[in-house]
């Protein structure tokens, strides 16, 4: 399966550091934003080892790690201009970070007090999808809307507006994931399907989804695919960049395969011992996304060692804040179970709500005795 | 007043055309609703009138449908989907039942889903396999889910309108074989029945008849031919399904002491079920004889040349008038 | 007697390694099933034995793991899939519905479909959103499929084997928050109970409780507190959800006069309502109650935190079993 | 759009009836294998004729013709072989012949008296399949199922098999199609996908459901893709030979995409004027598959006219037989309704099946009173 991990992948930064040319794509920003995606890259990775601390400890139901996967997200989060629209799986919590849902919202998510609460048109960043493949066409139908807008293709700033959808490699072989790019392609939708492949969906490898990369599953629908190094938040951050104006131009639909690594377990829950070579591991560690970021500021001289050290406080008072928050979450009230079924309580769900107030009420009663 | 005569195939469309001049916002989605007008004609000559961008020609691929859907009603729209026969809408299955359906909840309530599913359901048009399908109960158990269905022309005209003008997610269920088969006079400025009510359509004494969709036809049908033997049936077209709209029906039940529910799908676990459950609760020492149901039996649709035996049928339904009588 | 002691999750696994050393057609299919054993280890170790032609990690695609099951039965495979939650069920939906349940009939009785679908069912483990549902009642509405539920690790292990033998499709429902909560001793030389048939786990007097899956462990800390009030409650695991065996069931009540449902499922259409509607119609005159139904209420399956309030506990059965007594 | 109609196409027989060369693909049959296929051509053409005017005459439900897609389906149905399965959709009557399907079994579905009786395994012909789609998956297991009983790449004769699955344009959107590629692709499964083209899906055309030629799909899936002229007999049946032998051997799956055209309505339901028009219906007609096959046997004096002459003679026997027995066909006895729903009758069945009895036989008595 040679074909799987070999073909060209667009890198701009290495591994070590340092920064290479592409023919096609080049990173738009200098060196501060430079240092500014290495902040979002370590804040978003404190979040992540934050959450699977507490979930350790009890306070969350469950944790899916990005870890590994913070280029891939700070890189395309970073790349959205405030009038684009992206659509997550449940592991974008670098994106929320660029689309300033604070981390807390998706604490509550995965502790269990609610299913996601954030106001999706206030930071246009959709909730989390948990049925794989799902979101890909609500992206197509965002990006459907775009067009009947009419913000596609008029050339006038910040009103033209694309869509991102977030999924895995896992997520390619749905039906869903599918007739997204079947409508994307007919409708020429100003979509970019964004696949973090991050080498597993659960156990399973990614050869057993496909037999070939997966950004060339594409073309076959009619639009451009491409692998990029994501690991790499300056390539992730052109491709994407370059992606998105293709659609907001009008130019319609594009894939981009971000070939990453999840370093952790899939979730919490996950032993990946049970399923995958721990050398494995080690070699994904010498490709880490916030290395080579930092390797090539220093190396540069871009910051000076109070940046580095600014950053690791500002994470640590993003973690205490956090863990506080988290602890002081209090469980909802049963009675709001019954509210936002529909726009207004219908007289059945007003009985079940009243007949769990008296019920409940009764036992008080009982128990007070 | 200001009447005109439609079937019901022609008040869909006028309600779909009407909902669509109020609001910019609603869309059309569907396989061949737009150039053809929908293998029933309900969207006939809409394309035309509102453009391509507005009735969507869509491909073939009903999640695609749904899932798009909810992406537009996302963006602020109103999609308003036809699925093209009950059968195909099970692709869509898991878009409806876990997104259209929980969106408002999940998100606590910041997002609505304005969204329309309009399927035409139910059998007796000699189809083949799929297109004779009964697919109501299955939503009516998904909370978050509001479920229809009309029976005649005039309330069709209407509730497809407010079905439209709905901020919840409606599944709207057409009897297609009534499409084209009867007509009525439609006062375009009446003040419409609400939409989530049950209405008492012929009212009678010595039993309730309870039908929605294709079955209020049926209904009536017996109610009539019951007049010869010394029957006079109330009969109440349920017309919603979920939230259901249990006072009428208490309140007959009440009255006559027995029930019968009757509708095309499976008798297992259809709508007959729950409803016989509430009423049983409800008026427990008001019913002389248990709440009878007549429905499809608990086999696949069969070929249509037995279909007219296994739908319910006037005599199956004064049959149980008879029995619950003689309870 | 050769007596072994498992959990529910191991009896499942000896299970279906004795259907497979019993059968080679036998193969499982589903979504990490094989190196790792399933997300709740079910098939551990399974796919070392038996090879991964046998037990195959499929790609991430239900309506796939479905389609190329039907397939593989033409073929005259027998497959058993794992769904690997209750909310994953729907991509598969249409499958389901439209082309397993289906077969055997429109092939006039010449293809069968001996497919079993094992899905993880219910709630109370603490997980996101679709990680809970509790889908039933939708495939029990559907004709041509058999929907079974076990309880316990003992019925557990005999009806895994006699659903892989069944010539027909079923749906197998495994109440997930008990895989690893208690142990059985298991006879693996002893006669099963047949699989379609539902048994009084607790004879009693006072009202007849009906529960399955989940409910039944609810049922009977129902049963065991009710002693202190003096209540000497019947619990029957009806296991066979369809077809239902309401022999037992009509005969309890008939004893008791009164009768309360479980599930966790939402009430509304939910299993409840179809046992409710035949106890009435069969036992009408031996009722001193209606039945009564404890569901989950007729909202989306609750945040976690809060899901204890929205699952049916011993209180709420005991609340029903309160208020039937005192109609 | 001219990429969806111009990309090079097999072809092996010009309509005018020459035969061509191409590079890759050769017919390997003789005269008289060409006067076989077209005597099957024309039996087929006429069995469609037929039920087209027996729907016409109330006494079909509806009927889905086959009109235009002969060459289609004749070309690839005789390139199976025995051991070989086909999984149709509701229009491959053509490949319903070529697996000795009696017609009557078709039209008595079409009549509505049941819904597909043949027996699979007697045929390997799968059951007609209504919901769009469905089958490729039902193809891509059983094919699955021929690699688990050790019946791929033997070698030896008779023993190696293969799948078709047949499909429409309009099927190419389905979730369920794409999921079929994804798993043949994966588990390498003997089948071969083949689209017919007919360049309609009801009323919309090809390209509301794609932007580029649907052969090119099978490329981003992981296995060759080919566009062949759908009306042309011998190029089908050269490419199909091809696909099936690649499968039986262990070379995994393929698609095949037969360019052709629906010349009927969609179903006799349906009215085409109100979407295309019938200037292209005309340029069709010159492509028609059955006057090519005849125009190349008169050309090189394959066959004599007594040739023609009998298989008229036989078609119209055909035709005379088949309506006759469709007249002939009585309706079913209403309580066969509660059987074969399972292997054995539930208790619940019964029940119904006798509260329909006696309610009939109380329905007979008052009527008879
Ligand atoms: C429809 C559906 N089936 C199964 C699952 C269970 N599940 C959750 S995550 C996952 C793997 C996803 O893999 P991938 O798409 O690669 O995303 P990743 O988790 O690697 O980010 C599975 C099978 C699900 N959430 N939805
Ligand atoms: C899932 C599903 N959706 C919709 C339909 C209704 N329908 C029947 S045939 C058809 C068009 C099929 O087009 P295509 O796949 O090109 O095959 P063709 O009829 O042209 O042979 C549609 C939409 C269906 N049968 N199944
Ligand atoms: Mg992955
Ligand atoms: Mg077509």
């Amino acid at each position: 399966m040679a074909d799987l991990v070999d073909p060209p992948l667009v890198q701009l930064l290495t591994p070590e550091g340092e920064r290479v040319e592409h023919p096609d794509y080049r990173f738009d920003g200098d060196d501060q934003t430079i240092a500014a995606l290495y902040r979002d890259l370590v804040l978003t990775r404190r979040v992540d080892t934050e959450a699977t601390a507490l979930q350790r400890h009890g306070e969350l139901g469950i944790w899916a790690s990005l870890l590994g996967q913070e280029a891939a997200q700070i890189g395309s989060g970073r790349a959205l201009a405030p009038q684009d629209f992206a659509f997550p799986t449940y592991r974008e919590h670098g994106v929320a970070w660029c689309r300033d849902v604070d981390p807390m919202a998706l604490l509550r998510l995965f502790r269990g007090t609610d299913q996601g609460t954030w106001d999706p048109d206030e930071h246009n960043f959709g909730l989390y999808t948990i049925v794989i493949g799902a979101q890909t066409l609500h992206a197509t139908g965002y990006a459907m809307g775009i067009q009947r807008d009419g913000a596609v293709g008029t050339g006038e700033a910040g009103r033209d507006a694309a869509v991102v959808a977030y999924f895995g490699d896992g997520a390619t072989s749905q039906g869903d994931v599918n007739e997204a790019f079947v409508y994307a392609a007919v409708m020429n939708a100003p979509v970019v399907f964004f696949c973090q492949n991050n080498q597993w969906a659960i156990s399973e490898p990614t050869t057993r989804q496909t037999r070939v990369p997966l950004y060339q599953r594409a073309a076959g629908f009619g639009f451009p695919g491409v692998r990029v190094d994501g690991n790499d938040v300056l390539a992730v951050h052109a491709v994407t960049t370059e992606a998105l104006q293709r659609a907001r131009e009008g130019s319609g639909p594009s894939l981009i395969e971000a070939f990453t690594y999840r370093m952790g377990a899939h979730t919490t829950t996950d032993d990946p011992t049970r399923y995958r070579h721990s050398d494995e591991v080690e070699r994904w560690k010498l490709r880490d996304p916030l290395e080579r970021v930092r390797a090539y500021l220093r190396r540069v001289n871009a910051v000076d060692e109070a940046f580095f050290t600014d950053i690791e406080a500002e994470a640590e008072e993003l973690g205490v804040r956090l863990r506080a928050e988290v602890r002081a979450l209090p469980d909802p009230d049963p009675t709001t179970l019954f509210g936002n079924v529909f726009t207004e309580q219908t007289p059945e769900l007003a009985a079940e709500q009243e007949e769990f107030r008296s019920w409940s009420a009764s036992l008080e009663t009982e128990v007070a005795r | 007043m200001t009447a005109t005569t439609m079937s019901m195939a022609k008040a869909l469309n006028a309600g779909l055309r009407r909902a669509m001049d109020d609001d910019s916002k609603v869309v059309l989605m569907g396989e061949d609703i737009g150039r053809l007008g929908g293998v029933f004609r309900i969207t006939d000559g809409l394309q035309k009138d509102f453009g391509d961008e507005r009735v969507i020609d869509t491909p073939l691929a009903e999640s695609g449908i749904l899932g798009t859907a909810v992406g537009l009603a996302l963006r602020g729209y109103r999609p308003v989907v036809e699925i093209q026969f009950d059968g195909f809408v099970y692709p869509a299955y898991d878009q409806i039942v876990s997104q259209v359906a929980k969106y408002r909840y999940r998100s606590g309530g910041r997002v609505g889903m304005p969204i329309v599913i309009r399927i035409p359901f139910g059998g007796g048009i000699g189809a083949v396999e799929h297109h004779s399908e009964s697919p109501e109960a299955q939503f009516a158990h998904t909370p978050g889910l509001k479920v229809v269905a009309c029976s005649n022309p005039r309330d069709t005209y209407w509730m497809i309108q407010q079905a439209v003008a709905s901020p919840d997610p409606v599944v709207f269920l057409e009897p297609k074989r009534l499409y084209h088969s009867t007509k009525a006079e439609i006062d375009v400025e009446a003040t419409p029945t609400p939409l989530f009510s049950s209405q008492v359509v012929r009212p009678g004494t010595s039993a309730t008849v309870l039908a929605y969709g294709p079955a209020v036809s049926v209904a009536m049908g017996a109610a009539e031919a019951g007049l010869a033997d010394g029957l006079d049936l109330e009969v109440i077209d349920l017309r919603t399904l979920s939230p259901l709209d249990m006072g009428p029906v208490h309140e007959s039940v009440r009255k006559t002491g027995r029930a019968v529910v009757v509708h095309e799908a499976h008798r297992n676990l259809g709508m007959g079920a729950e409803i016989a459950a509430r009423i049983s609760e409800e008026c427990f020492y008001s019913l002389e004889a248990p709440v009878l149901r007549v429905g499809g039996y608990d086999t696949p649709y069969p070929p249509s040349r037995v279909e007219e035996a296994w739908l319910p049928d006037l005599d199956r339904v004064l049959d149980a008038v008879d029995r619950s009588l003689a309870w």
